[in-house]
């Protein structure tokens, strides 16, 4: 919306830099996958990348956030460690969470990554408790929960955006609309178009915006952002976009329209923001290639660290199943 | 003598009426056991995410065919909404319909679990008889897939625990045409556990319904006997295959049902053979394998040949790492430990 | 609504009569709760007594419904057996469940009185099932869940209303709003004043009505009823009313404000439907007295009859945990 | 020896300091608890349906005075929301606070059975240990109010079988307030089970935390052994009573913690007398007494004077009328039964 406010060059650049960092780290993914050197379920966010790059730029990792199983661009986006999450990705001891959490479950509290989960629904339940905490802390801090349109048919999502708006928890409510929920498309599973609608059922604030426009998602995110800070309360974001890669690495995507999916390669977001950085002289070619080969070289490295790293021992199962190990 | 199912009994039965059974994995025989069905009886129902052919008939393909067959109002694609779906259920099992609803992983049941709990296993019993839910809950499960903590759980134990729902969890291609046969026929709610790792292995289909609350004997042998369901069958098959090479005569019985179980087959094995192990996938801890081997203990005191040996999952969340994943859950090197155990 | 249907008197006068045994059977169980010959938890639906009655008067044997705890209104308007009624509460063999329900899980198919349950938001998801059963059946039949304001604030609310939309099930969801959730008023629950405002989440009609006012009430619901049987889908209605004997019999109530309470009871529909009918001249004093005593006898002898009856034998409890009987 | 604590312990230290116990009931030695948690460390939250001032201090009067005390920040009363309750809690025992959460009663746990299961009881093993969720689930329930069948189950079984989480069940005030701030203290998430029948008998409370984990000799006894926890405890001591008049010698053993329960406790006991019965009021079918039986049967080989007794519900919903409730769950009669077989 036009009081919203914009981001400047130096943050477009910065939402850039994080969008290439989930898109370059997404193709080096599916490149190890293919290769059999990664195995593991992988909900590729190629697509997805501007909604929480231009979130990011205006969290600190003092601020929460809880995502999903399809998370890693979420993650990348609020600094999540690159060695860290390869690590984890190929179940060694050196990632982030020992090689027991796995790509669904990345786990990074210095980052303010507090859970990611596998089950639809359950990230906004959680952030709203982190939301609680960070209302409790006094610390002008922030939760955000990441989730998809799918999600926001199953009772978790009710439950959460009501509580947070009784309780004006500094909770954003980030839903991030590719379409489709597996192979479901819309209109077989809810009779309405804008989930931002399902706002007003809460008392809360809900806004619609393009979700690979920077502008738009950095203005609208600001906004609730500020309101979350403020104590406010919490704000219903759904930002617009799309998967390009289907729900699952390997799946053969036959529910999905060829229309729709042509309309929305149209919208790549990868491609439109570069341009518009040349063509706005926001960066030269020179500048955004050395993003894009530091970003590349970074991830070369954390790639080789975790194929070179050990294995969890399998005294493993005994730790961290409660705070004591188990006998 | 009990009147239990032998491996042979329903292939000679087939083979008698000169019928050559065909070969299917698990994942094509539940469908053609949805497929028959649904023929059979038009008050049969399907309905879970994704399943309808719009959204290719299900993740796995489980249901493919089944609604451009009989129809959207049949076979319904429902949004995220466990709760609905197990509601929906129950709803049109109480209106006199037959539905096979679907939660697509066993993980996510937890979610569902007031409509199952204080609901489907329970109307018929609140109402006085007046009630029932005749419906079937499919799901499937299984480690070995690297899913991870949230995708691969066996939650057999909370449900047989449960009084009002029976669970049955088929090893075989065959078993699962059978059994879901018999699900859906059933008056009352069946949870019907599928494995992952035994779906895509073909395997000969008689086509035969197989009842409900009564075991197999997989494998004949007469110094020990394993108990399992799922995948555990086949690990101990094998085990059995193994341990036969040394002079060492094992007996499989394949539960089928888990809920009501077969005492009378496990006791009539485990009296025969003295020596008992009961093998499932679920955390060993408060598993179905503490029961079964009580009820032995009580049932066979003074002649067992020593205590009935328990294998189950390690008691943590199931684990990424392959490493971890593979020393979580059970596998035919444990089974066999847990055999040499009681033989011992 | 200045276009919906009336009551007319014949209509207005069969509400009354409903109203009035929901009413008097509530004294009698109070009654005898009071001289200790009934045991059990009660929810009073003491003030509630139109909702029912003036839906009721448009439903046939046919259509379902699923209530809750509080829920005898309900049945006792939907033309529940009074004697198998009072044999349950009094825990006998001739009382509707054999006694293994009780007051939580009275139960008559025969009536359409498929459920009662007493977890919260639990009648929504079974009753949207029903719906979809009579969708199938092709025979008009309607679906009806009962519920009341704080199951609204409950998973099970959202995704039944979400299904029933997309699927357009011929389901009523009717809210009893009694203003309190146990001991919590609206203000800790919701941040939002109209329940009935939360339909447009599903796309569904919502509206807030009345529940006191028998027109109001009987419009609402005969719109919504012939909405449904015309296949056009569900619709939510919020029933406006209070419950004056608090959330279970035997409470203090110390939670409930005095002055909302001294509001409501101005508003107490019994007396003012029953003045309405001498001032309209529906009915003569006579006629609602011959109304009030055949009424009272017809509860008394099913009082009678449940205190007269016996026990069920503790062989029951074998029986219809299965159809089969266990051994 | 074990180092189990025995009933005159916690008394007799507590007489050693010269301190009257204070007799008190269940209610008020949670209540006590639950503000001296709070006073003491300004992390601990309360939250659940009613649990604020404004609305009564909970439906039973548990929490009352908390709100007051402490403020409307640190102790919520909710919407009826069990997912978004124990998600909150979740998420602010992750944000480092130590939520106390209630779920009114047991049978609504099945409402938010993912966030326990799959989220509460798993976050810490899946983050490699990175984060943990130190948060109370108090709940209660409790068969003999003629509830019927959706308000008095006990689901300890589910939770026990379940990776991560601990379950205690105090079966005296004392306990109650011992077990409540250990469970508070706990690092990982601890359910607490509360029951209605021992909620209003007086008896001594000495303040002391009680170590989870450990079980509790609740009377000595040298010809059987009965485990059981909650009202089981209470019944069993009076069946002691009883057949001591017979010079019959009980021992009764009280788990106090569920899980990861007392294993060198129970057996030590059982060696000791070598005869066992477990009691629960849960379904009997793969309940507790299940893993509790066959552990004491593994460990206990060879000098057991007989199999383990369970005692248990019936298979069935808990039935409203009087009678047949009274049947469902065991009794003191019941136990006794159990006893006498044992003894045979
Ligand atoms: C409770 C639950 N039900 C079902 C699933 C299986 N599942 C995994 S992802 C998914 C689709 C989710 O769609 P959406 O919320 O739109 O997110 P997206 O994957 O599109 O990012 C489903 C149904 C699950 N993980 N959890
Ligand atoms: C899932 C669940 N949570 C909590 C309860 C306890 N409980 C019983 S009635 C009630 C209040 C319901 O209020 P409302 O929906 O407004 O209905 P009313 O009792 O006012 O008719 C609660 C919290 C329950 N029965 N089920
Ligand atoms: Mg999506
Ligand atoms: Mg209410």
């Amino acid at each position: 919306m036009s009081n919203w406010p914009k981001p400047d060059a130096a943050t477009l650049l910065e939402i850039y830099r994080k969008a290439t960092l989930i898109k370059q780290n997404d193709e080096h993914v599916i490149k190890q996958m293919m290769a059999g050197k990664l195995v593991m379920p992988y909900y590729s966010p190629r697509g997805q990348e501007i909604i929480p790059s231009a979130i990011s730029v205006s969290l600190d990792d003092d601020d929460y956030i809880c995502t999903i199983y399809r998370g890693i661009h979420d993650m990348l986006a609020k600094g999540f460690p690159l060695d860290e999450m390869w690590a984890e990705l190929a179940g060694k001891v050196t990632g982030t969470c020992k090689g027991k959490g796995g790509p669904m479950h990345l786990t990074c509290p210095e980052k303010g990554m507090m859970v990611t989960t596998g089950i639809v629904g359950s990230s906004m339940p959680i952030a709203t408790g982190l939301g609680w905490a960070a209302k409790l802390d006094g610390r002008n801090r922030v939760s955000v929960a990441n989730f998809g349109d799918g999600a926001t048919n199953i009772g978790a999502f009710h439950e959460s955006m009501n509580m947070a708006a009784v309780w004006k928890l500094p909770v954003i409510f980030l839903c991030q609309n590719n379409h489709y929920a597996e192979h479901t498309a819309p209109e077989y599973s809810r009779a309405i178009d804008r989930i931002s609608d399902r706002a007003a059922a809460y008392g809360m604030p809900g806004v619609t915006v393009d979700g690979n426009d920077p502008d738009e998602m950095y203005g609208a995110a600001k906004v609730a952002i500020e309101r979350a800070r403020a104590g406010e309360g919490p704000t219903l974001i759904e930002a617009m976009t799309f998967r390009f890669n289907g729900h699952i690495f390997g799946e053969a995507g036959h529910y999905m329209d060829k229309s729709i999916y042509a309309e929305a390669q149209t919208k790549d977001p990868m491609p439109i923001l570069r341009a518009r950085l040349l063509s706005e002289g926001i960066a030269t070619e020179a500048d955004l290639v050395a993003i894009e080969k530091e970003v590349d070289s970074r991830i070369v490295a954390a790639i080789e660290a975790a194929m070179a790293a050990d294995f969890p021992d399998v005294a493993e199962l005994k730790r961290d199943v409660f705070a004591e190990e188990i006998a | 003598m009990t009147d239990t199912i032998t491996a042979s009994d329903a292939q000679a039965s087939a083979a008698s009426q000169g019928v050559e059974p065909k070969k299917m994995t698990m994942v094509d025989a539940i469908n053609l056991a949805l497929h028959d069905a649904m023929d059979a009886d038009p008050k049969v129902l399907v309905l879970g995410e994704d399943v309808a052919d719009a959204q290719d008939g299900g993740v796995m393909g489980v249901t493919k065919g089944l609604s451009t067959r009989f129809g959207v109002d049949r076979v319904k694609s429902t949004p995220i909404s466990e709760q609905a779906i197990i509601g929906a259920a129950i709803g049109a099992a109480v209106g006199g319909y037959k539905p096979v609803a679907e939660i697509m992983l066993m993980n996510f049941i937890a979610v569902p679990m007031d409509m199952i709990f204080n609901h489907a296993a329970k109307l018929r019993f609140m109402s006085g008889g007046q009630t029932g839910v005749p419906m079937v809950i499919r799901t499937m499960t299984g480690s070995g897939f690297s899913t991870g903590g949230q995708h691969s759980d066996y939650l057999e134990a909370w449900f047989a625990h449960m009084a009002g729902i029976k669970v049955v969890a088929p090893s075989t291609p065959d078993d699962a045409y059978g059994l879901m046969r018999a699900a859906i026929d059933d008056p009352d709610p069946v949870l019907f556990i599928e494995n992952m790792p035994s779906y895509w292995t073909p395997a000969p289909v008689t086509k035969q319904a197989i009842p409900i609350g009564k075991a197999r004997v997989a494998r004949e042998g007469s110094d020990v006997t394993i108990i399992g369901h799922s995948l555990m069958v086949t690990l101990s098959l094998a085990v059995a295959d193994k341990l036969a090479a040394e002079g060492v005569s094992v007996e499989v019985v394949d539960l089928r049902t888990i809920s009501p179980w077969d005492r009378q087959a496990v006791i009539a094995s485990v009296r025969k053979t003295g020596r008992a192990v009961v093998a499932h996938e679920a955390v060993k801890q408060f598993g179905i394998g503490a029961e079964i081997a009580s009820v032995i203990t009580e049932e066979l005191w003074g002649e067992l040949k020593g205590p009935v040996q328990r294998v189950g999952a390690a008691y943590c969340a199931v684990p990424f790492s392959k490493p971890l994943e593979q020393a979580f859950a059970p596998s035919a090197d444990t089974i066999e430990a847990a055999v040499r155990k009681a033989l011992a």
